[in-house]
Parts: C-alpha cells; sequence; structure tokens
C-alpha cells in the first residue's frame, strides 16, 4: 500500500470547485494570522500614548493624534489580510481558472502563508507609532520632524508586507503554474 | 463522502487558524494596560486622560482580533462555499 | 468513515487551534501584573486606582482569548456543519 | 478504520495544540514574578502589597492557560463529537 | 493498520505538542531569574526577600507548563480513547 | 495525480512559506524607525546623522526579507523543478 | 506497512515537536546571563549572591525544557504505545 | 506521479521552510539600526565607531540567513536527492 | 514502499523539528552578549569577572539546545525504532 | 515511487525546518550589536573590549544556528536512512 498516493487519490476524488472552495477556507485563516502585529504594535502605541498624556498633559491633544496617526499604519497589514481573506471567501478568483485543482488549491494556501508577513510591519508599525508619540509627548514642538521620521521609518517597514501581498495575488490572479 | 464535507471540515480548521490573530490584541493591550497602571500611579491627578488614551488606543489594537473573529464566524455561520 | 466524522475530526483540531489565541491575553496580563506590582510598590497610596486600572486595561486584553474560546466551543457544542 | 476512530485521533491533537496557549501565562506571570522581586527588593516594607498585586495580576493571566487545559479535558473526557 | 493505532500515533502527536506550552514558563521565569539576580546585587540585605518572592512567582509561572505535562502523559499512559 | 501538478502545488505552498520570513525586517525596521523618531525627538539638530544611520541599518535588515522574496520568484517564476 | 510503524512515525514527529519547548529555557536563561554578568559588573563584591540568585532562577526555568526531553525521550525509548 | 516528482514537490516546501531564518537577522539587524541611530544622535563625534561597529555586528547576525538561503539554493539547483 | 520507510521519511522531520529548539539559545546568548558587552564598556576594570559570569549563563542556556540536538542525532543515528 | 523516494521528499522537509533554528542567533547577534553599537559610543576608548565581548558572546550564540545547518547537511548529503 502507498498512503501518500492514495491521500492524493482521495483528494482528486473531489471536484476541482469544492477542493479549491475547502483550500480557500484554510488559507482565509491562515492569513488572518498577520493580525497578530497590528495588535501588539498598536497596542504599544496605546501604552505609550498613555504614559504621554500623563507625563504631559498639555501636550495629550497631539500626543493622542500621532498615536491614531502611526497606529493607523500600523493597521495597514492587518487590513490587507482581512481583503484577501474576504476575496478568497466572497470573490474567489481562483475557481474560475482553467487548470489543475491541486495546484489551485494550494495557491489559496500559499496566499494565506504569504499573509503572515504581515505580522513584521504590524509590530514594527506600531512600535514606532509609540516611540514617536512618546517623543511628541516630551516635546510637541517637535511634532512635525518626529512624525516625518515616523512616516520614513514606517514606510521602510511596510516593504516586506508589500512583497507579501504580491506573492499572494500573484497567486490568486496571475498564478504563473497554470498555462 | 461528498465535497461539501470537505469544505466543512476545512472551514471549521480556517476558523480555529483566524483566531489565532488574538495573541496580538492581547499582548498590546496588555502592555498598555501596564503602562496605564503605571502612569495612573506616578500622576493620579491624570487619571482620566491616562485611561481615557489607554482605552482609546486599545480600542483600535483590538480590530484585527475582531477581523479574525468575524471571518471566523463566516466560515462557521455564513460560509459562502456552500 | 462519512462526511460528518471527517468535520468533527477536523473540529477537534479547529477547537484546539482556536485556544493558541490564548497566549495573547497571557502574556499582555502578565505584563499588566509586572506594571501594577511595580507602582504599587512605589505609590502605596496610590493602591486602589493603580489595581482598578490594571484590572480594567486586562478585562480589555481578555477579550480575544475569549473570542478564542467561543470559537472553539462553537465548535465542540453547537457545530453549524452537522 | 472508523470515523470514530478518526475523530478520537483528531482530538488527541487538538487537545495538544490547545495546551499551546500555556506559553502567554508562563511569559506574563514569570515577568510578574520578575517584576514582583525586583520591587520587594527596593521596597521591602510595601512587600505585602506587591506580592498581593502580582499574584493578583498573576491570577487574571491564569485564565486563557486554564481555557486551554478546559478544552483539551472536554476534548479528552468529555467529547462531544462520539 | 486498524483505528487504535491510528488514536496512538496521533496521540504521539498530540503529546509532543502539548509540550511546546513549556516555552512560556521557560522564558518567564528566566526573566525573573534575572531580575532576581539584578535586585540580590543592588540589596544585598533583602536577598531573602527577593529570592522568596522569585520563587514564589516563578512556581505560578511554572503552572501551565506542568498543565501541558500532564495532558502529554495522559495521552501517553492513562490515554482514555483506546 | 499527474506529477508537475504536485511540483507545482507544492511549489505555491512554498513561495508563501518564504514570504514569513517578512515577519522579521518588519519588525527590526519599525524598531530602527522608533528609535529614530525619539532620537529626532531629543536631539533635532542631529536629525540628518540620525535618519541616514538608521536607514543604513534598515537596508541591512532588509536583506533576508529579500531573500524570501527571491526564493518565492524563483518558485513561481523559474522553478527549476519542472 | 502496519499500525506499529505508523505509530513509531508519529513518535519520531512527536519528539521533535516536545523539543521545541526548549525555546523557552533558552531565552530565559540567557536574560538571566545577561543579568547576571551586568549585575557583576557593577556590584563586582556581590559577585556570590548575584550568580548563586541567577544559577538558581535558571535551575527553576530549566524545567519545562527537562519535561519536553523526558516526553521525547519516553516516545523513542519507552514507547508505551507498543 | 514517480517518486522524483513527489521530492522536488517537498524541496519546494523545504526551500520556504528555510527561509523562515531570515526572521532572526531582520529583527535582530533591525535593532542594531535603531541602537545605531539613537548612538548617532547622542554622539554625533562618535559616528564613525558607532557604524562600524553596528555594520560589523550585522553582519555576524546575517550568517544564519544566509545558511537557511543556501539550503534552499541547494534543494533548487543543487537537489542532492535526484 | 514499507513501514521502516515511513519511519525514516518521519525521523528526518522530527530530527528537523527538534532543531528548531536553537532558537531559543541564539535569543538568550545574545542578550548575554550584549549586556556582557555592555558591561565591560562600562567597568573595563571587571571584565573578567563580567566574561565569566555571561560564559557560564550562555552554558546553562545552552541545555536545550543541545537536548535538541541529541534528539535530532539518535532519529539520524541510533533510531530505536528500526 | 519507492520508499526511499519518500525518505528523501521528507529529508528536504527536515532540512527546511532545522534551518529555522537560524532565527534566534540572528535576534540575538543583532541585539549584541546594538549593545555593542550603543558602547563603543558612549566609551570610545574601550572600543576594543566592548567589540571583542560583542563577538564572543555572538561566536557563542552561533552554535545553535550551526547545529540547525549541520543536521540538515547531513539530511541533504550524508543521509544515513538510504
Ligand atoms: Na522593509
Ligand atoms: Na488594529
Ligand atoms: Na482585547
Ligand atoms: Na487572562
Ligand atoms: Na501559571
Ligand atoms: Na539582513
Ligand atoms: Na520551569
Ligand atoms: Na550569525
Ligand atoms: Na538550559
Ligand atoms: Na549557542
Amino acid at each position: 500500500m502507498n498512503f501518500v498516493e492514495q491521500f492524493f487519490d482521495w483528494l482528486l476524488s473531489f471536484d476541482k470547485e469544492t477542493l479549491i472552495y475547502a483550500a480557500s477556507a484554510i488559507g482565509a485563516g491562515l492569513a488572518m494570522i498577520a493580525g497578530i502585529g497590528p495588535g501588539v504594535g498598536q497596542g504599544y502605541a496605546a501604552g505609550k500614548g498613555a504614559e504621554a498624556v500623563g507625563l504631559n498633559p498639555k501636550g495629550s491633544k497631539q500626543s493622542t493624534m500621532v498615536m491614531l496617526l502611526g497606529a493607523a499604519v500600523a493597521e495597514t497589514s492587518g487590513i490587507l489580510a482581512l481583503v484577501v481573506a474576504i476575496i478568497l471567501l466572497y470573490g474567489n478568483p481562483i475557481v474560475n481558472v482553467q487548470g489543475a485543482s491541486i495546484i489551485l488549491a494550494a495557491s489559496a494556501i500559499g496566499a494565506g502563508f504569504s499573509m503572515i508577513a504581515g505580522i513584521g510591519p504590524g509590530i514594527g508599525q506600531g512600535y514606532a507609532a509609540g516611540k514617536a508619540t512618546e517623543a511628541v509627548g516630551r516635546r510637541p514642538k517637535l511634532h512635525s520632524a518626529v512624525v516625518r521620521t515616523m512616516f520614513l521609518g514606517q514606510a521602510v517597514a511596510q516593504t516586506t508586507g508589500i512583497y507579501a501581498l504580491i506573492i499572494a495575488l500573484v497567486l490568486m490572479f496571475a498564478n504563473p503554474f497554470i498555462r | 463522502m461528498n465535497g461539501v464535507d470537505l469544505i466543512k471540515a476545512c472551514s471549521a480548521i480556517g476558523a480555529g487558524l483566524a483566531m489565532i490573530a488574538g495573541i496580538g490584541p492581547g499582548i498590546g493591550q496588555g502592555y498598555a494596560a501596564g503602562k496605564g497602571a503605571e502612569g495612573v500611579g506616578r500622576q493620579p491627578e491624570a487619571q482620566g486622560d491616562i485611561v481615557r488614551t489607554m482605552l482609546l488606543g486599545a480600542a483600535v489594537a483590538e480590530t484585527t482580533g475582531i477581523y479574525g473573529l468575524i471571518v471566523a464566524l463566516i466560515l462557521l455561520f455564513a460560509n459562502p462555499f456552500f
């Protein structure tokens, strides 16, 4: 007996749509794991914000604004993951592609794995948001220079999340494995 | 076994995976809680501002946990695949 | 083996995966506990405020762990798939 | 092999996965322990308050680890799937 | 191959997974150890209190690692599935 | 099942896994961004030096994320296996 | 292939998984080592106390790594499943 | 499907897994970048020494990411298994 | 394909999994290295004590990485399963 | 497909998994790099001692990454299973 071949035979006993949808359910779940990042990062920013308004209540408006601004950037990879999951659930482009069902199903899972990279930018950008909040809380006058540096650094930290999105989109919309 | 059963089985796994996102808000909001408690101890007169900022930031940090929950609930109760 | 059995088997795995969310509140609330203990040692007179803020923040941090538990309990006891 | 055996097999894996939640309280409570020890060294006169706050916070941080244990025990001893 | 063999095989994997919980207490207690060592260096006169608080907190942090061990031992030696 | 299909399927998963490397640069560069923003807030006159060092360090931190991307692109567009 | 072979195969994987627990003590004890080295540099006269506390705490932090090793060794050499 | 196809398929997954090592250097070098930027802001006159040490340390931290890349490239282009 | 081949295949995966434990000592000892370098910069006269404590602590932190290596080597070269 | 092919396929996955250990040294050595850069900025006169301690500690932190590489290379080029 060869259980590897048996397993693949079992998988291929399902029709193409079934296999793709089953894999898409797992892929959507995997993509959401990216949400760890923004959660950690924005929580850090929240803590730094609470600290900043306590230390300098007069600058509390500015530091809260910086916290929210930085946290909004840190949300990006969570949103991207949600978008990929929603596409897999409601606008699944894979199911309309002609090709071997096993490749298409695996591509849905691969897209989900790829989005997990978003943990990184979420944490990192949130850290930057927190530090900028702290800095603005200390010296509100330097608001613009601090926020500019924060945005610049956050943009750099976003890149690997974008790479991951591109790979996920390629797997979903421009799958090179299907001729 | 028919195809819908396979989709349902994998949806159960997908729902479980989506919940893992909850690690993030849990860590982040706990950090905020710690910093809030620290701040309130140091500047009791600013307690209102500190707690309000902590809760505002924590609300923002909750979102991706909610996204995960929504995707899990869709997979469970409004599964578009069958 | 029939289809419902596969769904049940994968639901058991999904329930286990959903619990992993609990890592987050565990870390976060522990951080809050540490900061709370530190704060109480420094400003014993503010103990009430510190502990109240710590618990409020920890309650917020618990939510995603609860979400994970709810999804696991749904998979176990109110499974919509069969 | 019949279906119930597959459910039992996957329940064993699910129980193992659920325990992973224990990472969180382990880290968090250890952090609280460290902060508590630090605080007691600095303000020995506040030892009672520090330790009490540490333990209160650690109790809160334990919950998601307990949730994981409960789900594992349900899968093992009160499995609703068979 | 029969069903009980599959259950046993997956129980071996489940036992391994449950042990992963041990990451948490390892990190947390190590943090407490570091803070304890630091504290003892700074306030040698408070060594007794510091070490006692560190060990008390570490005992609390151990629990989820023990839960994981217990679930693994149940899967190995008191498996309810066969 | 045809063998090339299996290779392509697993290459899709492999490409997704390779991208997970991106967690690292995201966290690291974000840390650098935070330290940069902090530094500019403290020593505005050194802004040029701070930002330049931050970007140099961030460029170095990007490399392993690029490696992951390259391996994914090879698997997708220049797959040596078929 | 018979059932015992599958159990053995999965036991090999379970043993590997159990070792992952070792991440925790590795990080935690390393933290303690760093704090110990820092403390000894600052208070060389307290070296004995610092190192003793560091090692005591590190011993406590080792336990869950040992649990993982024991479960792995049981799976390898005293496997109750066959 | 023949055996070589399975090897190639699993090599694609192995290559993807190996790249995950890149998380480490990404975080570590980013930390170094942040500390470098902080240092340059504080001691602009020591910029040369700071940046040189940062880059030397970052080069050391890159190695395990390179190991992962090498293993992935071996699996892709110099696979010893077929 | 026979049963021993499956055991060997899964042992290769188990050996790979066991090595993941190495993440812990890598992080922990790196932390100790950083604290050691910092300490030597601050108290050059205590260099001997600092480095000795750092290495002692790092040796303790290595153990779980060694456990992982031993389990991997047992799986590879002294496999009790065949 | 024969048994040796399955062993080779799983060895490729095992080799990839083993490389994940590289996360640890990457983070740890990066931390050391950051602390080294910070130290050199503060005490340029101690640069030699700082860098030497940093590199010594980083060498110690590299070992588990090397273990992972060795196990991967054994699986690839000196596989004892066939
Ligand atoms: Na980037
Ligand atoms: Na959010
Ligand atoms: Na929450
Ligand atoms: Na809790
Ligand atoms: Na506990
Ligand atoms: Na790099
Ligand atoms: Na322990
Ligand atoms: Na290295
Ligand atoms: Na150890
Ligand atoms: Na080492």
